[in-house]
């Protein structure tokens, strides 16, 4: 029987394995095969750990090394690449921050002895992490296998228009093994972060995906590329400076087994620990960093400038959720301080900031951009509310946005290849063009925000916590309000089709799109079916491991009517399709003709009116995007400032 | 179908189109929805949409430009419809039935079911036009063929 | 009873309109009257209700400078006076291409005097 | 087996009270206006008209949403008649309401457009009050559903006044009465023609009128729930703002959307806002 | 960002008449437009160089429903002048108690127009309902309800017996006391003025520039009406015109209202002062010359160039309407406003379309 | 807001101002211009009113003794009803009724009459 110890170093060693095979194998078929067969025993392994249950594992001896030194010493040689990158890109900040963190881990080994510390098990996986490893390995690798076809397609499509000074040309062989290398080495990344418990560990991994996100955003080499790669590796490495002043404080002044975070929740509550609340401050605003909230989000929205499935894996459904698990993670130890509240305030603030600017984007991956930045912000506004129903609304809105983002991520780069453009205004009529493509983003849409689906499970629960904060309440009402507004208008541009166009049936799609996309889209319905028996089985443990109650009473009171928020899903469903078969049988193309639109009685043509000189004129429509009221350039500077603001406040209230 | 019948003669929704006319027998139809003669007794309203309407009224000749409105209204409109032509304009071409720009009457362009005589048609002349229409609309079926 | 209107060739036309408008006058209208073998364009203006009159008359294919350029206001009637009267007046501010009234199969310049009278309609 | 009962009449009588209460509607506004006005039956007259007419739609998905919003209504106003939970029936209602729209964006026409545009700005204004009246009645009667409001003591109305005086500031949009009907209106001259409806025709649009009065009868329903002590009270109290909303109607012109926004906001939740904390204060909450 | 390029047609429930604007939006604010006419251009004035000048009268009345007694009065007094006839004191006054109560009617008629292009059906309801009166009363005297055909070249065609004048007496105080209750709604109504306060707003330098007339040019502060000369028996009645200073659609509007009032006293003034005599004079011969006659229709100042040659039929007519020197200003004024802003603005200047393009 | 509603309450509850048209019919005043009429007893087919016509509305055939009026051309203008030397045309207060069809009225001397029953001859408009 496999145990739980060898499912967990397969977790973290097969990714590498695979990326490195993908790195070697120069054909595209091979790296294929190899994507795919790593993408099921992944996924196989978190079903496994899931069965498993949770348990701790501390690694043995590897080579006669103790496995922190291994630690320690992989940290440092990758601070040095860092600064190495940072000398050839001539980057002060990144040099800056680079030689701070070394200074800070040298005084953590050398003078606190922190790299011999063994506070406990390394790993200790409950039921959190299952619910991680589940997300990262299941939606991981249908986005590997995704990126694998796309990164071939991207590769033909730039190979034309790069620009000169790309290194893409003048080195001899195609990029998609180094892509490859990168994208599934980063998986492993992530499950080692996620099962990993003593923080000098965490660290590492931490330190990992950075680096793998500054080499999956410089990817094409173009100097945009490069330049918003270099920027998310200097914000990022001030998220690790904070997290390593963290180490550094949490050492100092609590001693070495604060670095174990099962120790850390037990002991770490409570008014003394004035140094341990600062420590958990610093931690959490490392979280932040990693999840861009707001006074960091430009990393993000720079780096939309990476090929989709960077996009899709790093920056919507698993790195920046790193962020918002370590902030979940650590929500015990800050419960009922004003910490809490402030962090509760900051992810409503930075939901309905990150909604408002939303509406006024017309490029489709920073709309998704920023609703990814919102929708983190809510998490972490239910982190900080901090009741059984919050955390279990957090842990439920972590599920389904990572599934439904990564699908929206992944429709917007299979369709920026086929129409070669990233513009709303550009997708209009697509439902016509490619209506397999629009149906997957319509599921992907409405399950962002809407009743059947799981994330309105979510936003309930927290509406439902933060009725005691007024102002966390108010944030949430006018943001989700405003996120109906940018998604419908997205939608409906791509729905405007110009009647009388017979759809000749569904696009062409490769066999590794469809599984990725429809895999993607059946798992978002299937979820929103069984959001009871999934909050059962994975949320109320998770919940119940470090709350008193479980948090949402699943028990139905009758057919359609659950309690107190949670309702009996199969009816909504039932009747979606019977919508959906009577529309079918109550439209037939045949009987009911198609009418010209209506032109002021000017049609030239079934579409076309005659207007001034009698020129014939196609109506051209857009959607409103407010650039007066909500354009970018006017509100970021103020908005930042303020989140400054909050921030200082943050690490203030708990040193006061 | 006795219901259908008579629901189509008590909700007549009524499109109204200015084709070339002078606008006196506009103004005498715009009379017609005011409170003194309230033509919304008979449950007509004035939707701007020729998808909505059942009656096109139109008011004025045709000239060469307004043919082509005319026609695309009159063919944007679901069957049943009919036409009420309203003034002597709309029923002949009126006094600039010979103008070097004007075709003349409506049925020079669609087929008109009922002629409201009249140099400004009163209100209640409409009103009678309008109710004679309904008679033919409760005939028609809402099939292409029985135009 | 004739008109007291200053006669003026299409050379200083602009310049006189100019004086009239800078001295506040606002331009009425632009008359065109077809007498046959010439064309007579007569621009009035208006200041505190009393009328000043400029004649221009042009042979049939002359061309008439377009005031558009210094009475923003002058452009629709320039336009209307090139349709239906074949005037050549050119560099309008807004050009309609002769499209103003007419459909583009309608003859050319109706209101001419060489146009035949009747119209399209029967008798 | 009482639920299935009480649904399947709720669905069948909805309409003809709604259709009932729009035809008193348009008698009133008639006399309102010195006239004589359309027989109360009147809208019975024009659905059954509109269904006998021929269909003309642009595309399938322009009759599935216009299906959808009558399907996601009807779900909600069920789930009101059972007691379901407020919240929901909120989010029940928005999606309705983007079913709507995503019907008017379905055809590539201007007017239908910019009425979809303006139907989302409608929503985006009287969203947030919806939510909040589901929080306030969270807050007093410590949970969502709507079947605890019956056995609660003292009537919503005292301890909400400001929450109620905010739903009959949006119940002008959601009834789509000047001076906010600006994606679409009964009224003849409105500028975008007929807004979100321009395309629709014949039977889809006798959809949509049974589909308004079903919403009609849920708004109504939410003002009536203000008072459940006696529930006769509740009745009469939605026919007042109903008569309310009729004289508004009849005596403001339509304002822009800007001014709605600044005006729902402004003063629609900032009321709110101010009755949830008054709660709050007056002794963490009511249960 | 792209805008949205939408037709603001010939068919519009807003508009009464058939005109066409090719209208860029960005975000519902007007970038760009371009109109289209000839909807309704008929060619009147070809038809009337064909028929008897007697026969031109019924021509020249069906220029516009609205105005048509002030085109068939224009059109008389130019070729009264051309053939030197001296009309009678008694048809003089006629005159200009049919002028104002179609000056009344047509300020009425707009009132209701306007105030349902901003949504405001019911005040819609209550203007068109006093019109009805006005209607009536010309029924009762002119012989028609909307085309008063009641000019002829020397003087009117039917005289005004005694009960007519006392009814008209009675309808005049009828329709000013139910405006002193309707007046103050378009005047200081809260909503009504969040419409039309500060939009389409023109200075008084462009108003002269564009060539703007009529109560257009007087919202904007210049103080000029025709009828201060004095045709007809305005000499008589002493007359100041009605100005407003900001030329926004509120100032146009409360123009005409408060011509409206002037309109009634002057009808009062009219018949008060009404003295006895025939109304016609018997016409012979045909007119010679040419002449321009200017009449202050209630959109503005018509004007009239008559050619005759002595022969029975006339060389040429020019007519200028009010609204066709409104449309540049409009295509002015348009821009950056915003959308809902359209019919309102397009409204303010009382088009009336039959009479642009003739 | 407050003289509106005012005016909106009154409204409501005083009676409505319609004229229930169908129901009552109003009492037009005499002079009112509703459709000309021919007197063929008094006139002499002179086509003095053929000539003034401005719409041509009315044609007269001297040797045949037939008048054909175009109802629906003729704009009531009574300009012929002036010109006329036997005031054989007068002036009914009342409005012509819609029809669905149009027809020309042609009327004959009432010795004519005797011959085909009916006054008013009917036959479709050409065109």
């Amino acid at each position: 029987m496999i145990t739980g110890k060898q499912l967990v170093s397969a977790a973290i060693w097969l990714p590498a394995a695979a990326a490195l095979l993908c790195y070697l194998w120069r054909s595209y078929k091979g790296r294929n095969l190899v994507v795919w067969a790593s993408g099921v025993v992944l996924a196989a392994c978190s079903i496994g750990l899931y069965l498993t249950g949770p348990f701790n594992y501390q690694p043995g001896e590897i080579a006669g090394l103790s496995w922190n030194t291994v630690i320690s010493t992989a940290d440092f040689a990758l601070l040095a690449l860092i600064l190495l990158i940072g000398i050839k890109r001539r980057h002060i900040l990144i040099i800056m921050l680079a030689l701070f963190q070394a200074a800070l881990l040298i005084y953590f080994d050398a003078v606190l002895g922190g790299g011999e510390l063994e506070p406990g098990p390394a790993f200790v996986i409950d039921h959190l992490s299952i619910i991680m490893a589940l997300v990262i390995n299941i939606v991981g690798s249908l986005i590997c296998i995704y990126g694998v076809k796309y990164i071939g397609e991207h590769e033909d499509q730039h190979s034309g228009q790069t620009s000169a000074t790309s290194w893409l040309s003048s080195h001899s062989g195609s990029r998609q093994p180094r892509f490859m290398f990168w994208l599934v080495i980063f998986l492993g990344a992530m499950n080692g972060l996620v099962f990993a418990d003593n923080l000098y560990w965490m660290y590492f991994f931490w330190e990992v995906t950075t680096f793998c996100s500054f080499q999956l955003i410089g990817h094409d080499l173009s100097e945009e590329a490069i330049a918003n790669a270099c920027r998310a590796l200097w914000i990022n490495s001030l998220g690790g400076t904070a997290f390593a002043l963290a180490l550094v404080v949490l050492v100092r002044y609590g001693g070495g087994d604060y670095l174990s975070i099962q120790y850390l929740l037990i002991h770490g509550a409570g008014p003394g620990m004035t140094m341990i609340m600062l420590a958990t401050a610093l931690l959490v605003l490392a979280g932040m960093t990693k999840s861009a909230q707001l006074p960091f989000q430009s990393w993000l929205l720079g780096a939309m400038v990476a090929p989709t499935p960077v996009s899709a894996l790093l920056h919507s459904s698993t790195m920046v959720k790193a962020g918002v698990y370590l902030i979940l993670r650590l929500a015990p130890v800050y419960i009922g301080t004003y910490l809490s509240d402030i962090i509760a305030i900051a992810g409503g603030f930075t939901f309905l900031v990150t909604s408002i600017l939303a509406v006024s984007q017309s490029n489709a991956k920073r709309v998704l951009a920023y609703s990814t930045i919102a929708n983190l912000g809510l998490i972490i506004a239910c982190a900080g509310i901090n009741t059984p129903a919050a955390i279990s609304a957090a842990i439920i809105l972590i599920i389904f946005h990572a599934v439904s983002k990564g699908l929206l991520f992944l429709c917007t780069g299979f369709v920026e290849h086929r129409i070669g453009s990233r513009n709303i205004e550009d997708m209009e009529g697509l439902a016509d063009r490619m209506p397999l493509t629009t149906i997957i983003f319509t599921v992907g849409i409405i399950s962002m925000f809407l009743p059947p689906f799981g994330m309105l499970v979510g936003k309930w629960a927290a509406l439902e916590a933060a009725a005691h904060l007024p102002l966390a309440a108010l944030f949430m009402v006018m943001g989700s309000a405003v996120t109906a507004l940018f998604w419908i208008k997205w939608l409906g541009r791509m729905l405007e089709g110009n009647p009388g166009e017979v759809q000749s049936g569904l696009e062409p799609m490769a066999i590794n799109y469809k599984a990725s996309l429809i895999g993607l889209a059946a798992g978002a319905v299937l979820l929103g079916i069984l959001v009871i028996p999934l909050i059962r089985s994975l949320v109320m443990p998770a919940v119940s491991q470090y709350y008193s109650s479980p948090g949402l009473n699943t028990a139905a009171q009758s057919i359609v009517i659950g309690n107190s928020g949670l309702f009996a899903v199969w009816p909504w469903f039932v009747l979606l399709l019977i919508i959906m078969v009577s529309a079918r049988l109550l439209y037939d193309p045949k009987k009911t003709k198609s009418a010209p639109v209506y032109l002021c009685g000017e049609n030239s043509s079934s579409t076309s009116y005659t207007s001034t000189g009698e020129q014939s004129i196609q109506p051209a429509l857009s959607s409103y995007y407010f650039d007066g009221f909500l354009g970018e350039a006017r509100w970021t500077p103020t908005v930042n400032s303020l989140a400054v603001l909050i921030i200082m406040v943050l690490l203030g209230v708990t040193v006061l | 179908m006795g219901m259908m019948k008579k629901s189509r003669i008590k909700s007549p929704w009524l499109l109204h189109y200015d084709g070339s006319s002078c606008n006196g027998c506009d103004i005498e139809v715009l009379a017609c929805l005011t409170p003194v003669y309230d033509v919304e007794r008979f449950g007509i309203i004035n939707t701007g949409n020729p998808k909505h309407a059942d009656i096109l009224l139109i008011t004025g000749g045709v000239n060469q430009r307004a043919a082509r409105v005319v026609r695309n209204l009159y063919e944007q409109m679901p069957h049943p419809k009919v036409v009420v032509a309203v003034g002597a304009c709309a029923c002949s071409g009126g006094i600039f039935h010979d103008c070097y720009n004007m075709l003349g009457g409506i049925d020079k362009v669609i087929p008109v079911d009922v002629y409201v005589p009249g140099c400004a048609a009163r209100p209640e002349a409409i009103i009678d036009g309008v109710v004679q229409a309904l008679g033919l609309l409760a005939e028609k079926t809402n099939k292409e063929a029985a135009v | 009873m004739k008109l007291d209107a200053i006669q003026v060739n299409s050379g200083d036309l602009l310049p006189a309109v100019k004086k009239y408008l800078d001295e506040g006058y606002r331009l009425v209208t632009i008359t065109c009257v077809d007498e046959g073998e010439k064309i007579r364009l007569l621009y009035s203006f208006d200041l505190e209700l009393s009328l000043a009159n400029l004649e221009l008359s042009l042979a049939r294919e002359e061309a008439a400078p377009s005031i558009s350029c210094v009475s923003p206001g002058a452009f629709l009637v320039e336009n209307e006076i090139k349709e239906l009267f074949g005037v050549r007046i050119d560099d309008i501010s807004l050009d309609l291409g002769g499209r103003l009234y007419m459909v583009p199969g309608a003859k050319e310049a109706p209101m001419a005097r060489s146009a035949p009278v009747a119209g399209k309609g029967e008798k | 087996m009482n639920e299935l009962l009480i649904a399947s009449l709720v669905i069948m009588a909805a309409p003809f009270l709604g259709g009932l209460l729009s035809g008193l509607d348009r008698v009133i506004s008639a006399r309102m206006q010195g006239r004589v006005g359309p027989p109360v039956l009147q809208p019975f007259y024009d659905v059954l008209k509109l269904l006998g007419k021929e269909s003309l739609a642009a595309n399938r998905r322009q009759v599935t949403w216009v299906l959808a919003y009558l399907g996601l209504i009807m779900a909600s106003l069920v789930l009101f008649s059972l007691g379901g939970d407020l919240l929901i029936i909120v989010f029940t209602m928005a999606f309705a309401a983007i079913a709507f729209v995503l019907g008017g964006f379905s055809v590539k026409s201007p007017y239908s457009h910019i009425g979809s545009q303006r139907e989302l700005l409608q929503m985006l204004a009287y969203e947030p009050v919806l939510i909040l009246l589901a929080v306030g009645l969270y807050l007093q009667n410590g949970s969502f559903l709507v079947r605890d409001l019956i056995n609660q003591g003292q009537p919503l109305l005292t301890s909400l006044p400001l929450v109620f005086i905010a739903l009959l500031i949006i119940l002008t949009i959601k009834m789509r009465k000047s001076p906010f009907d600006l994606s679409t209106s009964h009224h003849g001259h409105q500028e975008l023609v007929k807004g979100i409806t321009t395309e629709y025709s014949g039977p889809a649009l006798a959809l949509i009128e049974i589909t308004h009065w079903y919403e009609l009868v849920l708004v109504l329903g939410l003002v009536a729930m203000f008072w459940t002590s006696p529930w006769w009270i509740g009745i009469i109290l939605a026919f007042l703002a109903f008569f309310l909303e009729l004289i508004i109607d009849n005596c403001c012109a339509r304002l822009t959307w800007n001014y709605m926004l600044k005006f729902t906001w402004g003063s629609g939740l900032a009321l709110c806002l101010i009755n949830l904390g008054w709660i709050l204060a007056r002794g963490k909450g009511g249960f | 960002m792209a805008g949205i390029t939408a037709p603001f047609g010939p068919q519009h429930p807003v508009l009464p008449e058939p005109i066409h604007l090719n209208i860029t939006y960005e975000d519902e604010t007007v970038v760009s437009l371009a109109p289209a006419l000839g909807y309704v251009h008929r060619g009147l004035e070809k038809l009337a160089e064909r028929k008897e000048f007697t026969q031109n009268i019924f021509i020249l009345e069906r220029v516009c429903g609205i105005c048509s007694f002030m085109h068939a009065m224009t059109y008389c007094m130019g070729i009264e002048e051309l053939m030197g006839i001296e009309i009678s004191p008694r048809s003089k006054y006629l005159r200009v108690f049919y002028s104002e109560i179609s000056r009344i009617h047509s300020h009425l008629l707009w009132l209701g127009l306007f105030a349902d292009a901003f949504g405001f059906e019911n005040l819609f309801m209550q203007y068109w309902a006093i019109r009805e009166k006005i209607v009536d009363l010309m029924e009762m005297t002119g012989g028609q309800r909307v085309i008063l055909s009641s000019c002829a070249i020397g003087g009117i065609r039917r005289d005004l017996n005694t009960d007519q004048v006392t009814a008209a007496r009675n309808i005049l105080h009828e329709v000013e006391e139910e405006l002193g209750r309707i007046n103050p709604v378009i005047m200081n109504d809260y909503t009504v003025k969040q419409r039309t306060v500060g939009k389409g707003i023109l200075s008084k330098a462009d108003a002269v520039a564009y060539g703007m007339v009529g109560p257009v040019l007087r919202a904007s502060g210049v103080a000029q009406d025709l009828r201060q000369e004095g045709y007809a028996a305005y000499g008589e009645l002493g007359f100041e015109p009605v100005v407003e200073q900001d030329g926004d659609c509120y100032a146009r509007a409360l123009v005409r209202v408060r011509e409206v009032y002037q309109a009634i006293e002057l009808a009062r003034q009219a018949l008060n002062y009404l003295p006895e005599g025939e109304t016609a004079v018997k016409v012979k011969g045909n007119p010679q010359g040419e002449t321009i006659q200017r009449v202050e229709q209630p959109r503005g100042e018509v004007f009239y160039y008559i050619k005759a040659n002595g022969s029975k039929i006339l060389e040429r007519i020019r007519i200028r309407t009010p609204t066709f020197a409104h449309i540049p200003g409009l295509l002015k004024m348009l821009p950056g406003c915003s959308m809902a802003d359209v019919p309102v603005i397009l409204l303010s200047i009382d088009p009336c379309i039959s009479c642009t393009e003739r | 807001m407050v003289p509106i509603t005012l005016t909106v309450l009154k409204n409501l509850t005083s009676r409505p101002r319609t004229r229930m048209y169908p129901l009552e019919e109003r009492q037009v005043p005499d002079g009112s211009r509703g459709q000309i009429e021919f007197d063929m007893s008094k006139c002499i087919f002179c086509t003095l009113c053929a000539k003034r016509c401005p719409t041509d509305a009315i044609s007269v055939d001297r040797k045949g003794k037939i008048l054909d009026f175009d109802p629906y051309r003729c704009i009531v203008c009574e300009f012929c009803l002036e010109g006329c030397a036997k005031d054989a045309i007068y002036l009914l207060p009342q409005w012509r009724t819609p029809v669905t069809e149009k027809q020309i009225a042609g009327y004959r001397t009432p010795a004519a009459q005797e011959s085909n029953q009916n006054l008013n001859v009917y036959s479709d408009v050409p065109g």
